[in-house]
């Protein structure tokens, strides 16, 4: 398979708006922040799998650049869009973003999202690694399509539920797994250990399988492999760290793996973009030994 | 506190750079504004003086392994490694789109050797749709003394005359601040010929990691950039105004109007808005809306008015 | 994510600087504490390995013109002028008091020529108290130079060897970081004989006011520090760490026991504590008494441990 | 007069706590904040004319340095020392602090404040200048001694009378004189125009009169020449800027008027130091030509 078939195309019709911080607070686990901006409409409906760049207004004066972060939930409510964010504090500006609880600067929608394959769906999260996947498996119960939902993280005050996050059931016949490494909730193993699961891999028997991951990069490779064994086709969101999420700064390089295909309107035969070619990618395009 | 305006017209923005003149002085800086094309569907670039390109050098670079950008207190380092699509992929690809801009377009121009500069030049001397060369004086050398290979006032001279008698069209040296006299430096490209100069560069800088023992950029070192820098590069562009009689387009830090009038005021004939432009793409042209209002409000006339206006007392400049 | 504490037992802080032996690696920068003694009553210095005096020089000086200081992102700009009371007060009136304190006690000397500092160091070793001479090698010299005078690698050698010849006491050449190649000059005070070089000084930076249209320091350009610098100051210590033998005190923006420890890992055998004393004048205590327990977090068992403990690829440090 | 003789004997207990911010304000002019830390009873009691360095705690990343702010009011009530801090936010030091809505660091208290005569006391207050003046006027009314308080300002918006600040009455025989440039509140002048008034001549009649000042530059240089001309002393309020507040970094430096006694222990002899010299100085011994 040609790594551009599962690409979706990309939809670079950002805007850069303020919006009106609705919610903005520590989930139980005490681990992870969920935010709830409200946008105009003007704003365009994000793909699941797309991100921003989100920054507080306005900005205290020793932050600079804005966050990227994937866009969580999306929904439209009177004259607004709103869009929801599940993020981890773990510097200063994912703390400057905690603290701002009056107007966050949104720059968006960005990127490549996920591209809807017909067989059956995989989804993977890995810890905070859900926030996309919660709004890819609202967009397909709203289609009203099945999907595998395998949720894992370190522990239970990790793990977030898309419930946590307000999203709705999903379709009928759709699997949800949770797994923790301590076993505090869920299975207790890892999240692909859930491939097991009988319900699970009967979808390997029908068509066109597809996984659909995003967590740590060793997460992102290891569906890769799981994906190579069944057959499966993925389409991983990469993380990198991005200066401006635009493609005008050259940061947010994933070497590419030796070998694989490279576009002709490629802008870099050695690296994939991130915030341009990617996120989302098939987990065979990127060279892990070499990703960041 | 605010002084009252002393005029309600509109101050006048021409900004005349030796041989080129552009409708104001707000330019997008080299490698922050991807080739200057990227966003044209999307931004009114006609509200801007002119873009420089990513900088070009003569075969495709892949640039350095990431990280490739890591924030700091009021800054940013980075380190790209002059990534880009090489002369030829620019002439095919990029010129055809950067030529129909509707502003200046500066070609920003890397080499390791003068040699590598004159067939860049050369070559480009084929096309249209360039107002001019800025010259990337800090692109290192890897063979010969790294970044400090153009540190050296006689290669400068000789590089900058042996390109200003290839082209017709405007001759920048845009030059490292890491240097004990960026002052000899500029004069040096003024006594071959360049029609401005460029400052500042990125300086040079490092952050580590404490919990892998590594450095968080791919490469040892990086360039910083953003508000953490301006005072530097205001010295810098101080100090080389007063030192040569060619333009000085001036930049380092730029994020508000009065950033860019500050940088008049200190010398500079023109700014260059550079990381701001990774915040919101639209950074250089929200400030070249606000140039005329802002000059008017602090009584002046014009950019050219404000140009170096700041009292020079005697003595050197560097005083501590 | 911090790692899991890798032993319990305190680190071994002991900080070996050639001939000197510190308590700890931590240093209060000249300039920023004022002589060293102004707050001993209250203020326990032997958690400190040592205070740098306010740079002394043969005759007192009145300093410059104010404002003298103005905060800039991350950072602030100094024009204080070298303000000293002269090396007859800094004997009669400072020395004694100096000589009681509990730690290191190390006098900067600024002087405007070879000279000038060879009499310092001769009028000093008369006295006691002393445990070494930082030399402030980016003191202007207001007829030759200016701040640039001293950014001179052969006059720095034989500067240094004058003065070593002169002493039994350490002696550390302070550098100017606004040179083109600090390993350089630190090679060339290393040649010459000195014991540490301590980096980074100040850089030269600016800040303007636009409705006066005047510089906001009394003179036209000041000296920037704090953490805007600390980029810089990373680069500049891991460079000329690698470059020479002697033991290098780095210093630039450290505000936290983890920036201490991001100095060390890229070369420096100590550290210097500056600005951060005027937000809270025990921050050098308190970043002392921090650092033992930070080390042992992160696995290393003594200071002497983490001292260049980051990789260092293949080829020049400096890649962009 | 010696220069020494008027001023207050250096106090140079400091100490650096964390407060919490019991209220901080615009207060109805909308041109100045009020400010009240809750300090620990330790905290030294700080004299009228000293001041503090202030910060927000947590401090914003891009801030780097505390600012100066003299104490406008203080008193004990339960364990605490309660500051109160009259200030306008001008740049970003001042914007940080209004934005600080919960814990301020003070480092304090600092410098020599206003020595206490025994004669009349005319207390010049030139816009936000007032704060120092408020707290010297409530320690005579504590002694029930009467003051003339001069209180000018631009406009009415401009001028805080200590009852904004919540002090307490003055002693009786006080005067109490409001002046505003454009006369939108009190008498229409420049505030020195009120040393005209009756009862504020009756005052320069007795012996020790001394003026207390704290204001622009322009005004303390005014009250130095009103002063010479009633053969009364001075103490003014200084203003520079500081990094430090302790005298470690020397950048608060005024210079000395030419010719003024220079005290053997000055460690300056051309200038004075701000923060350990004054603020509060005697008018006659700066060089106001080349004051900042
Ligand atoms: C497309 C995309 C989508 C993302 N979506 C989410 C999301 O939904 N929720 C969420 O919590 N985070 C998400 N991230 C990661 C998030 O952007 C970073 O955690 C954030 O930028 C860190 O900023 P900071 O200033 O707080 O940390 P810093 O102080 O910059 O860094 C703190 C630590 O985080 C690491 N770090 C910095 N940037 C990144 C990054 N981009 N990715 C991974 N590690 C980083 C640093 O190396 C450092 O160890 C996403 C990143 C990308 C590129
Ligand atoms: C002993 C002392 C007591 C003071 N008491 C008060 C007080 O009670 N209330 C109050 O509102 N202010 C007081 N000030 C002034 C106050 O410290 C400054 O307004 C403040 O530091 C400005 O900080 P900023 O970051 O907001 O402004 P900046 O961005 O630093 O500067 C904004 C403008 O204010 C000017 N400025 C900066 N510092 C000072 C200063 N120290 N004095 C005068 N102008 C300055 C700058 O030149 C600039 O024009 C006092 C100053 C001193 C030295
Ligand atoms: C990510 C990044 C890439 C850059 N690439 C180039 C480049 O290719 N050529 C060049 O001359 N300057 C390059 N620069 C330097 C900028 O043009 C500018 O000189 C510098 O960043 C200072 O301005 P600023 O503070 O406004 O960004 C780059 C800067 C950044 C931050
Ligand atoms: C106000 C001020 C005064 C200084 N005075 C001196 C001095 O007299 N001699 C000297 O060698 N360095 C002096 N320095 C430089 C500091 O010692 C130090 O090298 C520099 O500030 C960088 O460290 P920092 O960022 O921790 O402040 C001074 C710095 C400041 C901010
Ligand atoms: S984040 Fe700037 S190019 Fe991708
Ligand atoms: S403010 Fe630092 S010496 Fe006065």
């Amino acid at each position: 398979m040609s790594a551009e078939s599962t690409l979706a195309p990309p939809k670079s019709s950002w805007i850069e708006v303020e919006g009106g911080v609705v919610r903005n607070q520590l989930l139980p686990g005490k681990r992870h922040h969920y935010a709830v901006i409200e946008l105009p409409a003007s704003f365009p409906a994000p793909l699941a799998g797309q991100f921003a760049m989100l920054g507080p207004s306005p900005s205290p004066s020793g932050l600079l650049l804005k966050r990227p972060m994937s866009v969580a939930r999306a929904w439209r409510e009177a004259d607004h869009l709103y869009l929801g964010f599940l993020y981890t504090v773990v510097g200063s500006g994912t703390q400057a973003l905690a603290r701002a609880r009056e107007r966050w600067t949104v720059l968006g929608p960005l990127g490549r999202g996920f591209p809807l394959s017909q067989g059956p769906r995989i989804l993977v999260a890995g810890g905070r690694g859900v926030a996309p996947l919660v709004l890819l498996a609202e967009e397909c119960a709203r289609r009203g399509e099945a999907v595998a939902f395998l949720n894992g993280a370190r522990n239970a005050a990790e793990l977030i539920a898309p419930e946590d996050l307000g999203a709705g059931a999903f379709a009928e016949g759709s699997v949800l797994l949770e797994t923790t490494e301590d076993g505090s909730r869920g299975r207790q193993g890892r999240v692909l250990d859930a491939l097991d699961d009988p319900r699970v891999r009967a979808l390997f028997a029908k068509p066109g399988a597809m996984f659909y991951s995003c967590g740590p990069h060793g997460l992102l490779e290891a569906v890769g492999h799981a994906a190579r064994e069944r057959k499966a086709s993925t389409s991983v969101a990469l993380e990198a760290h991005m200066a401006c999420g635009t493609g005008i700064c050259r940061s947010c390089v994933i070497p590419r793996a030796p070998g694989a295909p490279v576009p002709a309107e490629a802008s870099n035969t050695s690296f994939l973009l991130a915030c341009l070619d990617g996120p989302c990618v098939p987990a065979d395009t990127v060279d892990w030994k070499n990703a960041p | 506190m605010s002084p009252t305006p002393t005029q309600t017209a509109s101050a006048d923005l021409t900004t005349r750079l030796g041989p080129l003149t552009l409708a104001n002085p707000i330019v997008a800086a080299s490698g922050t504004f991807g080739y200057g094309d990227e966003f044209a569907d999307r931004i009114d670039l006609s509200h801007l003086g002119g873009v420089v390109t990513k900088t070009v050098t003569l075969l495709p670079r892949a640039g350095n392994p990431p990280h490739r950008i890591v924030e700091t207190p009021a800054g940013m380092l980075n380190s790209i490694g002059l990534e880009n699509v090489g002369l030829a992929a620019f002439r095919t690809k990029k010129l055809p789109r950067l030529a129909q801009l509707p502003c200046a377009v500066i070609a920003s121009l890397g080499g390791e050797t003068p040699e590598e500069l004159t067939r860049l030049v050369e070559a480009l001397e084929e096309e249209s749709g360039l107002q001019g060369y800025e010259i990337n004086f800090s692109c290192p050398n890897v063979k010969a003394g790294g970044a400090r290979y153009w540190a050296n006032a006689k290669l400068l001279e000789s590089t900058c005359a042996s390109l200003k008698s290839r082209t017709r069209r405007s001759l920048w040296a845009k030059l490292s601040p890491n240097v004990t006299d960026p002052a000899e430096m500029a004069r040096a490209a003024e006594a071959g010929g360049a029609d401005a100069v460029t400052l500042v560069n990125t300086f040079v800088g490092t952050a580590v990691d404490l919990a892998t023992r590594s450095f968080k950029l791919g490469r040892p070192t990086g360039g910083l950039s953003g508000p953490a820098i301006k005072p530097l590069a205001l010295a810098q562009v101080y100090e080389v105004s007063g030192a040569v009689q060619i333009p000085v387009v001036g930049m380092g830090g730029i994020a508000s109007v009065d950033d860019v009038l500050e940088f008049l005021l200190v010398g500079a004939s023109a700014v260059q808005v550079g990381t701001a432009h990774f915040l919101t793409p639209s950074a250089g042209v929200r400030l070249a809306e606000r140039v005329a209002q802002r000059l008017s409000e602090l009584g002046f006339a014009s950019v050219h008015a404000m140009v170096g206006a700041i009292g020079r007392p005697a003595g050197g400049p560097i005083a501590e």
